[in-house]
């Protein structure tokens, strides 16, 4: 980390007035309902031909107002609300929303429940980086990384399905800990899976890191700097690719990670194709870490002592986690009733969609979907 | 009566296309065969490409119509056929109308000339190869036709992507067809030949397939072929005319229905059209494997049976999947159906061992299997690649392909040259 | 330094700690500056969270929170200050463009207008959407219904 | 190839050529007026091929109707029509224009009534077989020096295209 | 009648002079540069028709070699004038010929 605030980088925000007319400078409008803008993301493209002078984010097609939900609902109601924000990583949404709670509870979930978390929220980080592999590759053209990433992703969501009963929206945490008791051959099937799943890792490398075209399709597009990213507040996977090797796991850590070894895998250019090696790499350190949690689950209870009817005392708390797609913060206030008097949602998508301006100025239209594709962004945390 | 038998009659004994005979009677027969034969085709790689890229991506295709989805294609064209034929208000109608007619006739049209056998092609023209690729780049017109007469902005955009995409990469195609071209003329009198019958017949005087003169460089110019056609027929991974992330579907996005599918129609087509080129010019046509080294009649006798064995190949196929089926009532007709087809496909293997069939059919037979490898070609870079972008699909053309067809070109034609001096002396 | 601030500011600073974590209640007067060195001088350059608690019975009604994060010194800060209603803030946006963004939510969903912010407008509801959904007087079946009959072209989005 | 009812052919092709070039002048959307050129131009490789030149009907199908009309297309929709649509369609001197074509054809007219008879009534025998051999000899024997020539304007044009085309070089 | 039904050389030359006339109608009297365009390539063939059939008509090969090159310079001609046009384009935003009157713009 070098000194970064002597200068902001170049980022020039405001649009520069344009200087006459030029006949060639055309708008265009990409989306909502666009096959490449993963779900209802509407871009406002200014183009210069093909090359990309700026653009603009609509978002909020998909706004239901989590946050409004979550000041009339008690603590434990507003639980599976959550998991409605970033579906694709379910799981990781009940950890950081549970954390918090438990924060401003003053209680902390007993040791296997922790296990059993990082475990789920592992895989979980797993099956949103598959599928962010198979909709990116496709959005690229290579059509087939798609179905091998949703042909494993089904593995993880047996297992979750086997765990808690749902695949998607899993509610798999409670505050205090678990609900469920681990199912008879849980730690088998884990581990079953992370035989299954290491090769395929390989697999999807074979198919896309040393393919020329994938290589050309990704290299030097959608390029960020270490200090854009930070200047931006972007997180997750596109900060490390950048450079900054920051990892919430690492830097601040929550649940029991600090017992696990595992590395920060970061890139240097922070272009698309870094992401991706970046991603790549981060399965196979949650493999690691999924690995050593189940050879070491221990036994005891699964719920700390939490009343039934909580009432916190007066307070806030702000508490965020590494989310697959980046830092998940929750900031929660409590007045003493059941209810929790304000939540705040700090998204990592809704944040990291800022920088998407900044990494397609100058680029091609072509490079715009490769680049939505690579910020990994879940319309449903974005407009919440 | 007797007069037209004997009109029909008369060519039997030609050795010539009937095109070149001038046969009216068997140019029409052959026409209705070639486009019997196309549509067949068509049909059949649509299945085999779904069914074949189905299971590259680890999913099993269509299962539903028929045993193994072989009723789909069919299905299919059915519910094109039935579909509403939309036009948007603001079209230009007639253009609209028009456009994919254009497509499908400039794709059809080149078959006039394709050689399936020595003396099976509807006609054998002095500019044959010419023909072929000027006909073949007036499906460009229809592309853009029904690009603008969409009058929408995806299929404008894609259709200007997709034409200029075919225009730049005809140049180098055209430079590695002309080195082959050059290979021709290494006879005793020095010229060479356009005519595509002409072309198999210099492959087979030379003792060697194009793709192996002049080791490597009837190579390259084979491998710059093969880039180009894929260029040329916007397939994978040049498909950015119809990117479906980025332009929905590129110039037919408006088309539905009945004309929707003649696009389909003539893009299937134009992908055995330019395989077509390419195993003329370089794979030697319809010339079995080794028809000089292992000419004796023995040797005959068994590349004449490969047409029936593959046949029975399909025919045991069939059958094995039969006995694979699950043994529910439910699926007894889907059985039934599997081992029909077999039964079918295993009698055309049994008439395909007659003698008289066989020594007709085998040229078809080598020349549609060598035409096959391609096609399935085309379906695994279509599982493998990603999508270029526009201006590394250009450059690729144009910085890469084109120098390299100037330079095997002129190589080409500097050893061909020297060898004629040789030759001489 | 929290302290330390307190002895450059005096009083305008309180500090705060709940469930183990550091806060500071700034006064409104003392925004700008404060953030500006918490960025240039203490090192603060990541932005986390912009956001806003709305507490109606108060006269001072709004909580602005700025959430910030220093990757040198690996800790959290958060800074709060009370505002009434109609009052604007100061942009962050020069000094952390992230501010971009969340600003326009807070804006979006409690009416708090930000100064020198370049594009300040709704973000995540449509244009000429009446009414700041996450004040509390707001209700939570409430809806600009006006709108949505004119735009949407229906009687009702419930 | 023997050719067949050359008559009937000849005027179905001339008549689809006339019409094709009535419709390039007087079309007011110069979509349409490219399309019916390129019906004419195809027309004409047909006749090429009743006159028993093989290989200019393929370089006519492959340059023109493949080539260079597709530009035309290219250029067409990359500036705008939609307003020259609307705008008066013939120039301020059509009037002149008018009367010089007639008189010119005119001029044709008398020339072909007079000197109907200077033009042999039969063709001589022509070998199409190896045309475009012979075609290669020509092009590369007798007519060397122009064929570098015009290799050389095309050289020339590409240059000047592009730098007509770009915006900034 | 008879001579309607005996194709000789004059029917293409009659042929190629109505194109060359009508290509001429389109030079001078349309204002849309892209069709004065198309009718200088209209011209081009009508030409080409006659060097052709003056090929046919002799037997000789030089009418086809000559109207190759002619096609040669009608692709040399449509790159540079279509190159112009869009400068113009560019330039003023119209196609119309009538305002192509200045030698600088």
């Amino acid at each position: 980390m070098t000194d970064q605030h002597s200068s902001l980088s170049n980022l020039d925000l405001e649009t520069p007035e344009k200087p006459f007319l030029d006949a060639n400078e055309l708008v265009i409008n990409m989306g909502p309902q666009h096959p490449a803008t993963h779900g209802v993301l509407r871009v406002i493209l200014r183009l210069d031909g093909e090359k990309v002078l700026g653009l603009e984010c609509v978002i909020g097609y998909l706004h239901r107002g989590v946050e409004k939900i979550g000041e009339h609902r008690t603590y434990t109601m507003f639980n599976p609300y959550v998991d409605r924000m970033d579906y694709v990583a379910a799981v990781s949404n009940g950890l950081g929303y549970c954390e918090t709670v438990e924060k401003l509870l003053n209680v902390e979930a007993p040791p296997r429940a922790q296990h059993v978390r990082v475990i789920l929220t592992e895989l979980n980080r797993i099956a949103s980086h598959q599928l962010w592999l198979g909709t990116h590759a496709l959005d690229i053209g290579a059509i087939t990384p798609l179905f091998y990433t949703f042909r494993d992703r089904e593995e993880i969501l047996k297992i979750y399905e086997k765990y808690c009963g749902a695949r998607l929206t899993t509610h798999a945490f409670r505050i205090g800990g678990l609900q469920y008791e681990t199912y008879t051959g849980f730690e088998k099937e884990v581990k079953n899976f992370l035989d299954f799943f290491r090769p395929k890792i390989d697999e999807y490398e074979e198919l896309l890191t040393t393919n020329r075209i994938w290589v050309e399709r990704t290299k030097n597009v959608g390029t960020i700097s270490a200090q854009d990213c930070i200047a931006l507040g972007v997180t997750g996977p596109v900060l490390r690719a950048s450079g900054v090797k920051w990892d919430l796991r690492k830097a601040q850590p929550y649940a029991n990670y600090k017992n696990f070894d595992f590395e920060i895998p970061i890139g240097q250019n922070g272009d698309t194709y870094d992401r991706y090696l970046v991603r790549m790499a981060e399965m196979r350190q949650s493999v690691r870490i999924i690995e050593q949690a189940v050879g070491a689950l221990p036994e005891g209870p699964i719920m700390a002592k939490v009343p039934k009817v909580m009432k916190p005392a007066a307070g806030e708390v702000y508490h965020s986690i590494e989310a697959p797609k980046g830092e998940l913060g929750y900031f929660i206030v409590s007045d003493g009733s059941t209810q929790p008097y304000r939540v705040r949602v700090r998204p990592p998508s809704f944040v990291n969609l800022q920088a998407l301006d900044v990494m397609c100025r100058g680029q091609l239209v072509a490079d715009v979907i490769a680049v939505i594709g690579t910020l990994d962004i879940v319309l449903g945390e974005v407009d919440r | 009566m007797g007069q037209i038998l004997d009109y029909i009659k008369s060519y039997l004994s030609s050795s010539q296309t009937p095109g070149a005979a001038g046969n009216m009677f068997w140019v029409l027969v052959y026409i209705l065969l070639v486009f019997a034969g196309l549509s067949v085709a068509v049909i059949a790689m649509n299945w085999l490409e779904r069914k074949i890229l189905a299971h590259m991506q680890v999913r099993l295709g269509p299962m539903r119509v028929g045993p193994h989805g072989l009723m789909q294609p069919i299905a299919d064209a059915i519910k094109l056929l039935l579909k509403e034929d939309i036009m948007p208000a603001e079209a230009d109608g007639l253009i609209f109308w028009v456009a994919p007619f254009v497509v499908v006739l400039a794709a059809f049209t080149t078959f006039v000339v394709v050689p399936f056998g020595p003396t099976h092609a509807i006609t054998d023209m002095n500019i044959g190869i010419l023909f072929m690729l000027g006909v073949s780049s007036l499906s460009v017109l229809g592309i853009v036709m029904a690009g603008w007469a969409s009058n929408s902005h995806y299929p404008l955009i894609g259709a200007l992507r997709s034409s200029a995409q075919m225009v730049s990469y005809e140049v180098a195609m055209g430079l590695a067809v002309v080195s082959a071209i050059l290979m021709t003329s290494l006879n005793a009198e020095g010229t060479g030949t356009l005519s595509m019958i002409g072309i198999v017949q210099a492959q087979l005087a030379q003792g060697e397939w194009f793709i192996f003169k002049f080791f490597p460089l009837g190579l390259i110019a084979f491998f710059i072929f093969a880039v180009a056609m894929v260029a040329e027929t916007n397939r994978a991974p040049f498909d950015l005319a119809e990117a479906e992330s980025e332009l929905t579907a590129g110039f037919h996005t408006e088309y539905s229905g009945f004309r929707w599918s003649l696009f389909f129609l003539a893009e299937y087509s134009a992908m055995i059209a330019v395989s077509s080129i390419a195993v003329t010019l370089w794979l030697g046509g319809w010339l079995r494997p080794f028809p000089n080294f292992l000419n004796n009649s023995t040797w005959d006798l068994v590349f004449s049976l490969f047409p029936g064995v593959t046949f029975l190949l399909f025919a045991a196929m069939c059958f094995y999947n039969a006995l694979r089926m699950p043994k529910h009532p439910l699926f007894r007709v889907q059985t039934i159906g599997l081992a029909g087809f077999g039964v079918v496909l295993g009698l055309i293997g049994l008439v395909l061992f007659i003698p008289a069939v066989s020594v007709r059919i085998q040229d078809i037979f080598w020349f549609s299997a060598k035409v096959a490898g391609f096609m399935y070609l085309y379906i695994w870079y279509r599982g493998t690649f990603p999508r270029y972008r526009f201006d590394q699909l250009m450059r690729m053309g144009w910085k890469v392909l084109l120098p390299m067809g100037l330079g095997v070109l002129i190589l080409t034609a500097s050893v061909a040259l020297l060898q004629q001096k040789l030759w001489h002396q | 330094m929290v302290a330390k601030f307190r002895g450059t500011y005096g009083s305008g600073i309180t500090p705060l700690t709940y469930a183990g974590q550091n806060y500071m209640a700034v006064d409104r007067s003392l925004i700008p500056e404060i953030l500006q060195v918490l960025r240039n001088e203490e090192r603060f350059d990541y932005c986390v969270d912009i956001t806003a608690v709305h507490y109606p019975k108060r006269e001072k009604q709004f909580d602005v929170v700025w959430v910030l994060y220093s990757f040198a010194r690996n800790e959290r800060i958060r800074v709060t200050t009370q505002i009434v209603d109609g009052e604007s803030l100061p942009s962050a946006v020069p000094i952390w463009p992230a501010a971009n963004w969340l600003e326009r939510e807070v804006y979006d969903m409690f009416g708090i207008k930000f100064d020198g912010h370049p594009d300040m407008k709704r973000i995540l509801l449509p244009e000429g959407w009446k009414g700041h959904p996450l004040r509390k007087d707001y209700g939570i079946l409430q809806q600009d219904n006006e709108w949505v009959q004119i735009n949407l072209g229906i009687e009702s989005g419930q | 190839m023997a050719p067949v009812a050359t008559p009937f052919f000849f005027y179905l092709l001339s008549g689809i050529m006339l019409i094709g070039g009535i419709l390039v002048i007087t079309r007011k959307n110069p979509v349409h007026s490219a399309l019916a050129l390129i019906v004419t131009l195809l027309a004409q490789a047909s006749i090429y091929l009743m006159l028993y030149a093989p290989f200019v009907a393929g370089v006519q199908i492959i340059l023109y109707a493949g080539g260079i009309m597709v530009l035309f297309l290219f250029v067409i929709m990359l500036v705008s029509i939609d307003r020259s649509m609307r705008e008066r369609q013939f120039n301020s001197q059509w009037i002149p224009g008018i009367i010089a074509a007639t008189a010119l054809g005119g001029l044709f007219m008398a020339v072909f009534t007079k000197g109907n008879d200077i033009f042999p009534e039969h063709a001589l025998p022509m070998v199409e077989n190896d045309n475009t051999q012979q075609i290669a000899m020509k092009l590369y024997g007798q007519y060397m020096f122009a064929f570098e020539i015009a290799s050389l304007l095309l050289l020339v044009a590409i240059i000047g295209a592009v730098v007509m085309a770009k915006k900034r070089i | 009648m008879e001579s309607m039904l005996h194709i000789t050389t004059l029917h293409y030359l009659v042929l190629g002079a109505a194109l060359f006339l009508l290509g001429v109608i389109g030079v001078l009297t349309r204002r849309n540069v892209v069709i004065v365009l198309m009718s200088i390539e209209l011209i081009l063939n009508a030409v080409n028709l006659n060097l052709v059939a003056f090929s046919r008509m002799w037997g000789g090969l030089h009418g086809q070699v000559f109207a190759i090159f002619v096609i040669t310079d009608a692709a040399a001609e449509a790159a540079v004038g279509l190159g112009i046009l869009i400068a113009f384009f560019r330039n003023k935003e119209t196609v119309n010929i009538d305002e192509v009157n200045l030698l600088k713009w």
